[in-house]
């Protein structure tokens, strides 16, 4: 059998993530149950819309070092203007994601890295949100609690959250002509352009469906918290970046996959909890977590070379 | 009868000293609780970091975890009301403390920190009556410690107008943080007669003004044996005169107790309030005698402790 | 004047200047010299550990150091804790915290390379470890440092701060081994294209290895110095630097996709940062707006300096 | 020929130039072309070629001169260009290396669009890769950067030639053969008549005057930024070519080295498991590498150069250098000037204790520039100032300044003019003669029998060994294919 590398980047992920999966319902088996699932993976989805985000930055060649900053900025949005004047505070979302493309627009025209500029949106989207909410509060609009927390038949929310999720992107990113375009700029963005096609306007695209994205993480975050403070988000920056990575992404040429990426929030999210359930001395907690990351990319190394034997064959 | 009981701590950072000698107080109190057969355990669970999505994920597997009781000291009074809504739901008991949270279905044990700043300014007015510039070293902007404190100041020095921030930055309740943002201003301010703090930070704050060679104005300490020893240093060559003041870390142990007696079938009332410790001019020594060398202030809480605070409030 | 514009590393400095010259407008001038001294003194913090992230950003594209505040604060604690306030001690401190440096430098390497973890999330993990490390060793106690070495630090030669001039040996250091050596073309090569480095006959792998050592070095002599000067080492003594350290490399016009670098500009950038805080401060700009324009300051100075840049 | 469709004129590029700087990359050419004509581009390195193409295609807006497509005084830039029917084939490879090659094609080829795209992209790609190159072994659902470069160049060729609803009115193909063995270049030349034949027009640029003289109708010759002849095929020959071109014709007075296997062997391979034969080099030797394309000879080159080269420890003294073929992928630093470039590799002779010696570099610099002739007026200008002709000039000039004892060479003159080629060879005899050996691969026919010996690949592995006057196009294609016996 000749495995496609995307179906490749797809597998490990996966398979690190069944692991993972195991381990935890063999130490807790109360986890192994509607509620149970649930607990173990609701905070994983506004982790996966932020890794989707900032894996659709990552597909044309840049990094978004202001991720998490700007997903509590917008966790502080939903939980003030879109509860109480919920037509200001689309606006002000728009008005988030036209700053994105625009971002996107200036890193392409100006050939500045990406890093620096997201590094200084990072304070700017910090700094609204302090501005916002000096102090934690607000509250979660009805409507967005209840869909964190409706309770589907058979399948809990989180599951069927990341399976949306999932689809939709793969579709978008993976099926559609606009989502060849993007990692086709990731790829080799010359041979993009000279095709015809401008590389400006996709990049700015790419960088305004990560903002969509990263609001809609902010949402989320706020319907399973019920209110939001202003360094609610911050670790996501990082978190959505191995996010990106667990689940088969790279750096550069435009190699991503957003199932994976969603796996990967999953098994993030999964082995913070792998790791209370092994009750370590708490001087070493904060280590073990830096451990569990090895071994989960370790493993990954593991099943590429298992699976490059194969491909040998 | 807790004897089957199991009570969890959720700590949102372990990143400072105050933060270890919370640890360590909890540790003490707790494994003794656990050999006499008081609660059957006691485990303390920290996250990487100070973020509350992580410890929302983390409360969510202690209630996976089937434990009773859940002890927190939360990274923001918000946004972990989602999980512990649901900690309740499944018949947890939580208690919150340092960090509260605000979801009302949980205990709080509070400390009303903006009058911790108000006391501030009170000492300070009574101290100099022609009042003076002020120098403020707030903490991490956006956390509602931050907040609270810097209310309290503010309504310090409204009461008192004879004083006057001039000058304010944000140490992130690091030393070196605010040793950094203090040297950046202080070329510009005026004469300071005073800095108010937030705790963690005074001793920075010294070593800023002696290097740029300014007069030592008062500044108000955070309990931490640095900043004791320093104050020590000063009152015996020259008589340096201040306050210190902070919330003590042994606070985890009073939350276990009022956890413990929760189970236990007692009647609490959800808001309780623990003073915060205060260090004078006087029992400068007494305390400093008691603080571990490069730790903080700290006191201890026994059942019987608890029990006070539990009927004082009733 | 255009060769001059040309240098990405001018326009960090341009920043620092007019930044520092509208601090000192607001005391009418009276505030010069102190701004000045205290900004050398942190900037010279800032200085030594984006050196060695500069080193390790120089390698390519995905090559960072994130361990670098954890090994600031293990170095601190460890070093401290082994002089223990003796002066005698004050050598061995230096040491163990560069042998710190040296062990996490490998641990970074091993990660990396033996098991082909991105270094972006290796050094995270290392990150983690390492801070665990050293709230193990000493729970988070503030030891003080010896007497002569917190002087040493604290104090100034002819005016400027001897952390500063520290920082300014290092740099020059750097500066030769950038410019001058084998090994400086040997990383910028890598950073344009590793393979065509290796085709090259250069030993990829070594000088990628020694680079991350180095990196780790600097940010536990960085630790070092910082805890020696601060009175002592806290556990989140390097948290501010993590992402000070990248800043202050990109700012100064380092390539971030790789094989350029250059050290003046981390001056520039390292002093800019200070000063950017120091002047919103000043002029007392409440936490959120000063947020606002330190990352607006940061995108119009990466604007000037940048798209004259030749490669991305 | 095809008189019955009325010759029209497709583009016109009139007087047009271009000056990067001090360089005048074109300097008022004019190159028209009709419908159903192949129009050959020839010129030595850096006389402009690509620069008209990126001009014709509207990637380059010329400083003065006109562009009109179809005639008309139209619009500029690529989409004006891509919508006149104008598509273009680079030298460099330009797929998206991740992408696969139903989703390059929708990135090429903009009204691939609606429904069920992909599936009509696949088919249209496998539909036109069948009719160029009859008989290839490209799956056409993989991801490009699972190809071989030169699967990877058929397929930009194919989907350069496809037609989704009207079909392309001029393909310009830069260097389209330059990694693609005979028999596929063959092919491709073959459909380029029948493409010209039923009307299309296609530009051809390649340094193997052969090609250009069998396929085109036309023949533009130029030199230094200007169009210097331009003549019906018929009027030219090899010769009459390469003197229009402005080099020497020389005569091919090689003598193959006798020293053939003398001494101990510098180095010696043990055969692939299934394969019999020890690939051996021997002091002085030039030795070809040939067979196929893409039957294993880069990797067994790469093979025998990591195996000697460490990775984590400088070498004392390097046993072997290394020149890349594919140069933007694995030869030269972009960001640094050409010196550095040249310098890399030897500077542990250009250094005391690795600290680098500057003068020395630069003097060492300096003399590889007038033996090899860089065409550059400062060895401190950027790498990417030179034509690639020229840049390959530097990468060999960075093997030969090294102490290294074998130079492995990955069809080196891949793009390099027929001039700069004969220089080349004559500094390759010069230093084989003075004890160097070369391992050479090449997929040039008249380059392999420059060789003292050579050892001809099938399928990963050496087939047959052929020495001296054996090394003649039938022993090496008789050798290339399975069942075939080499003497
Ligand atoms: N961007 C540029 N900057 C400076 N010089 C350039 C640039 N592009 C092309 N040149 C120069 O313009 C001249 C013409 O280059 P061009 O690439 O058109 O030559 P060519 O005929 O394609 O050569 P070759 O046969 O090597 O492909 C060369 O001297 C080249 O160095
Ligand atoms: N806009 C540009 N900016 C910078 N460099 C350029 C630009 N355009 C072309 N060059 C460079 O100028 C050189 C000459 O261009 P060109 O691509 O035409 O050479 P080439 O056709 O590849 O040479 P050869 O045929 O010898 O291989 C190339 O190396 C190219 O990268
Ligand atoms: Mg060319
Ligand atoms: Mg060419």
């Amino acid at each position: 059998m000749r495995l496609s590398s995307s179906a490749v980047r797809l597998i490990i992920p996966a398979a690190s993530l069944a692991v993972l999966l195991a381990a935890v319902f063999y130490m807790q088996p109360r986890a192994m149950s509607y509620t149970g699932l649930n607990l173990l993976f609701n905070l994983a989805v506004p982790i996966a819309l932020a890794t989707i985000a900032q894996m659709l930055i990552m597909s044309v060649n840049d990094l978004d070092l202001s991720m998490g900053a700007f997903v509590s900025f917008c966790a502080c949005v939903a939980a003030t203007f879109l509860q109480t004047s919920p037509a200001i505070g689309v606006l002000i979302f728009l008005g988030a994601i036209a700053v994105y493309a625009g971002i996107g627009v200036v890193i392409h025209l100006r050939q500045l890295p990406s890093i620096v500029v997201t590094l200084g949106m990072s304070f700017v989207w910090g700094g609204l949100a302090v501005l916002l909410l000096p102090s934690p509060g607000g509250a979660a609009p009805g409507w967005v609690r209840w869909l964190m927390t409706v309770k589907p038949p058979l399948v809990p929310m989180a599951i069927v959250a990341s399976v949306i999720i999932a689809a939709v992107t793969h579709y978008v990113v993976m099926r559609s002509s606009f989502g060849v375009l993007i990692r086709g700029v990731g790829g080799n963005n010359r041979s993009v352009e000279r095709a015809g096609w401008s590389v400006v306007g996709i990049r700015a695209a790419a960088y305004a469906l990560a903002g969509l994205f990263a609001v809609l993480a902010g949402i989320a975050l706020v319907g399973l918290t019920t209110a939001a403070d202003a360094n609610i988000a911050l670790r996501y920056t990082l978190l959505s970046i191995a996010g990106v990575i667990l689940g088969g992404g790279e750096f550069v040429g435009g190699r991503v996959s957003p199932i994976g990426a969603v796996i990967g929030a999953l098994t993030l999210t999964l082995a913070g909890s792998f790791l209370s359930f092994m009750r370590i001395s708490p001087d070493w907690q904060i280590g073990a977590q830096g451990a569990i990351l090895i071994v989960v990319l370790a493993l990954r190394l593991f099943l590429n070379r298992v699976e490059k034997r194969e491909k040998n064959r | 009868e807790t004897a089957d009981k199991k009570i969890a701590l959720s700590n949102n950072y372990a990143g400072n000293s105050w933060r270890q000698a919370m640890l360590t107080s909890w540790d003490k109190i707790t494994k003794d609780a656990v050999s006499q057969g008081i609660v059957a355990a006691a485990d303390p669970f920290t996250t990487a970091e100070n973020q509350a999505t992580e410890q929302a994920a983390q409360i969510q597997n202690l209630i996976l975890q089937g434990y009773d009781a859940i002890v927190i000291n939360a990274a923001s009074p918000t946004a972990l009301n989602g999980a512990v809504k649901e900690a309740c739901d499944a018949g947890i008991v939580v208690v919150s403390f340092d960090g509260i949270v605000t979801e009302p279905c949980a205990w709080r044990i509070a400390v009303d920190f903006k009058a911790m700043g108000e006391s501030q300014i009170e000492y300070l007015a009574e101290k100099m009556p022609d009042g003076g510039n002020l120098l403020e070293i707030r903490g991490l902007a956006g956390v509602s410690v931050d907040d609270e404190i810097h209310a309290g100041i503010q309504a310090g020095v409204e009461k008192h107008p004879q004083f006057k921030i001039a000058g304010s930055v944000n140490g992130d309740w690091a030393q070196d943080v605010a040793q950094r943002a203090v040297a950046g201003i202080l070329p510009s301010l005026p004469e300071i007669k005073a800095v108010v703090t937030q705790g963690g930070d005074g001793y920075g704050a010294a070593q800023a003004f002696a290097a740029a060679d300014r007069p030592i104005p008062t500044i108000v300490m955070g309990n931490r044996e640095d900043e004791l020893r320093w104050w020590k240093e000063q009152k015996d060559a020259n008589g340096y005169e201040t306050m210190s003041v902070s919330i003590a870390p042994g606070v985890s142990t009073l939350a276990f107790w009022v956890a413990q007696q929760i189970l236990d079938g007692q009647d609490v009332k959800k808001e309780l309030v623990v003073p915060f410790l205060r260090i004078d001019q006087d029992n400068l020594e007494a305390n400093l005698e008691t603080t571990e060398a490069g730790g903080v202030a700290n006191v201890e809480y026994s059942l019987e402790d608890a029990q006070k605070v539990i009927d004082a409030a009733m | 004047m255009t060769a001059l514009t040309a240098k990405p590393w001018v326009w960090s400095f341009a920043a620092a200047i007019l930044v520092w010259v509208i601090t000192v407008l607001f005391t009418g001038g009276s505030s010069s010299v102190g701004l000045s001294q205290a900004t050398l003194t942190f900037a010279a913090f800032s200085v030594i550990v984006g050196i060695g992230q500069m080193f390790v950003i120089t390698l390519g594209p995905g090559n960072i150091d994130l361990s670098v505040p954890a090994t600031m604060t293990l170095s601190g604690t460890l070093a401290l804790k082994v002089m223990d306030v003796q002066d005698s001690m004050i050598a061995l401190g230096l040491l163990i915290a560069i042998l710190v440096g040296v062990a996490i430098g490998i641990g970074n390497y091993a990660l990396i390379k033996l098991l082909r973890i991105p270094p972006i999330i290796a050094t995270l993990s290392m990150s983690f470890i390492v801070q665990s490390c050293a709230i193990w060793t000493n729970r988070g106690l503030r030891i003080k440092p010896p007497e002569t070495l917190s002087d040493f630090t604290t104090s100034y030669s002819f005016g400027v701060p001897n952390v500063a001039l520290v920082a300014l040996v290092l740099s020059l250091a750097a500066w030769f081994l950038l410019e001058k050596t084998t090994y400086g073309r040997w990383i910028s090569a890598i950073g344009q294209s590793s393979f065509a480095a290796r085709m090259a006959g250069i030993p990829v792998d070594g000088t990628r290895f020694i680079t991350y050592v180095l990196c780790a070095v600097l940010a536990a002599v960085a630790g070092y110095l910082l805890a020696s000067f601060s009175g002592g080492a806290a556990l989140n003594m390097g948290a501010e630097y993590l992402l000070m350290s990248i800043a202050v490399v990109v700012i100064g016009g380092t390539a971030v996709a790789g094989g350029n670098s250059n050290v003046p500009g981390i001056w520039g950038a390292s002093l800019f940062m200070f000063l950017v805080v120091s002047m919103l401060n000043t002029y007392g700009f409440g936490a959120g707006v000063r947020l606002i324009l330190t990352g607006l300051i940061i995108i119009a100075v990466i604007l000037a300096a940048g798209g004259r840049r030749v490669a991305r | 020929m095809n008189d019955r469709v009325p010759k029209q004129e497709v583009v016109a590029a009139r007087d047009v130039k271009v000056a990067f700087g001090a360089v005048k990359a074109l300097d008022g050419a004019t190159l028209v072309i009709q419908s159903g004509e192949c129009v050959g581009l020839v010129g030595h390195n850096g006389a402009g070629k690509s620069t008209i193409v990126n001009v014709i295609n509207g990637g380059l807006t010329p400083q003065e001169g006109a562009i009109t497509y179809g005639g008309a005084s139209a619009d500029q830039g690529i989409t004006a260009a891509r919508a006149s029917g104008v598509r273009c084939v680079f030298q460099e490879l330009s797929l998206c290396p991740n992408l696969t090659i139903a989703e390059n094609a929708r990135v090429m080829l903009s009204d691939l669009k609606g429904a069920g795209w992909r599936r009509r992209g696949l088919a249209l790609v496998t539909r036109q890769l069948a009719e160029i190159f009859p008989g290839h072994s490209i799956d056409c659902e993989s991801v490009v950067e699972d190809l071989t470069i030169a699967e990877r160049q058929m397929v930009e060729i194919a989907i350069s030639f496809a037609a989704v609803d009207a079909r392309p009115k001029l393909v310009i193909l830069d260097e389209p053969t330059s990694s693609l063995d005979a028999g596929l270049a063959a092919q491709l030349m073959a459909y380029v008549r029948r493409f010209v034949e039923t009307g299309g027009s296609v530009l051809l640029i390649s340094h193997i005057l052969g090609e250009i003289l069998s396929t085109s109708d036309r023949i533009v010759v130029m030199k230094d930024g200007k169009v210097v002849a331009d003549r019906p095929a018929v009027d030219f020959n090899t010769r009459r070519l390469v003197e229009t071109m402005g080099s020497v014709v020389r005569e091919q007075g090689w003598q193959r080295s006798a020293r053939t296997k003398t001494g101990a062997p510098v180095l010696s391979v043990p055969p692939l498991p299934g394969a019999s034969i020890r690939l051996e080099a021997f002091s002085g030797e030039i030795i070809g590498l040939a067979g196929l394309g893409g039957h294993g000879q880069t990797e067994a080159l790469l093979d025998l150069y990591l195996a000697a080269n460490g990775n984590w420890w400088p070498a004392a003294e390097p046993k072997m250098a290394f020149v890349a073929g594919d140069r933007g992928l694995n030869g030269t630093f972009s960001l640094w000037s050409i010196l550095k470039n040249l310098s890399i590799s030897s500077l542990k002779g250009l250094s005391n204790r690795s600290v680098i010696d500057t003068d020395r570099e630069k003097k060492v610099s300096e003399s590889w520039r007038k033996r090899i002739e860089i065409r550059t007026p400062d060895m401190h200008n950027p790498i990417l100032s030179l034509s690639g002709g020229n840049q390959q000039k530097v990468l060999f000039a960075r093997a030969l300044a090294t102490t290294a004892k074998i130079v492995l060479m990955d069809d080196p003159m891949r793009g390099v003019d027929v001039g700069t080629k004969q220089e080349v060879y004559e500094i390759l005899r010069a230093e084989a003669a003075s004890g160097r050996t070369f391992i050479w691969y090449s997929t040039e026919m008249d380059e392999i029998r420059l060789c003292d010996r050579v050892y001809v690949f099938r399928d990963g592995a050496i087939a047959a060994e052929l020495v001296g006057d054996d090394i003649t196009e039938a022993g090496v294609l008789a050798a290339s294919f399975a069942g075939g016996e080499a003497a």
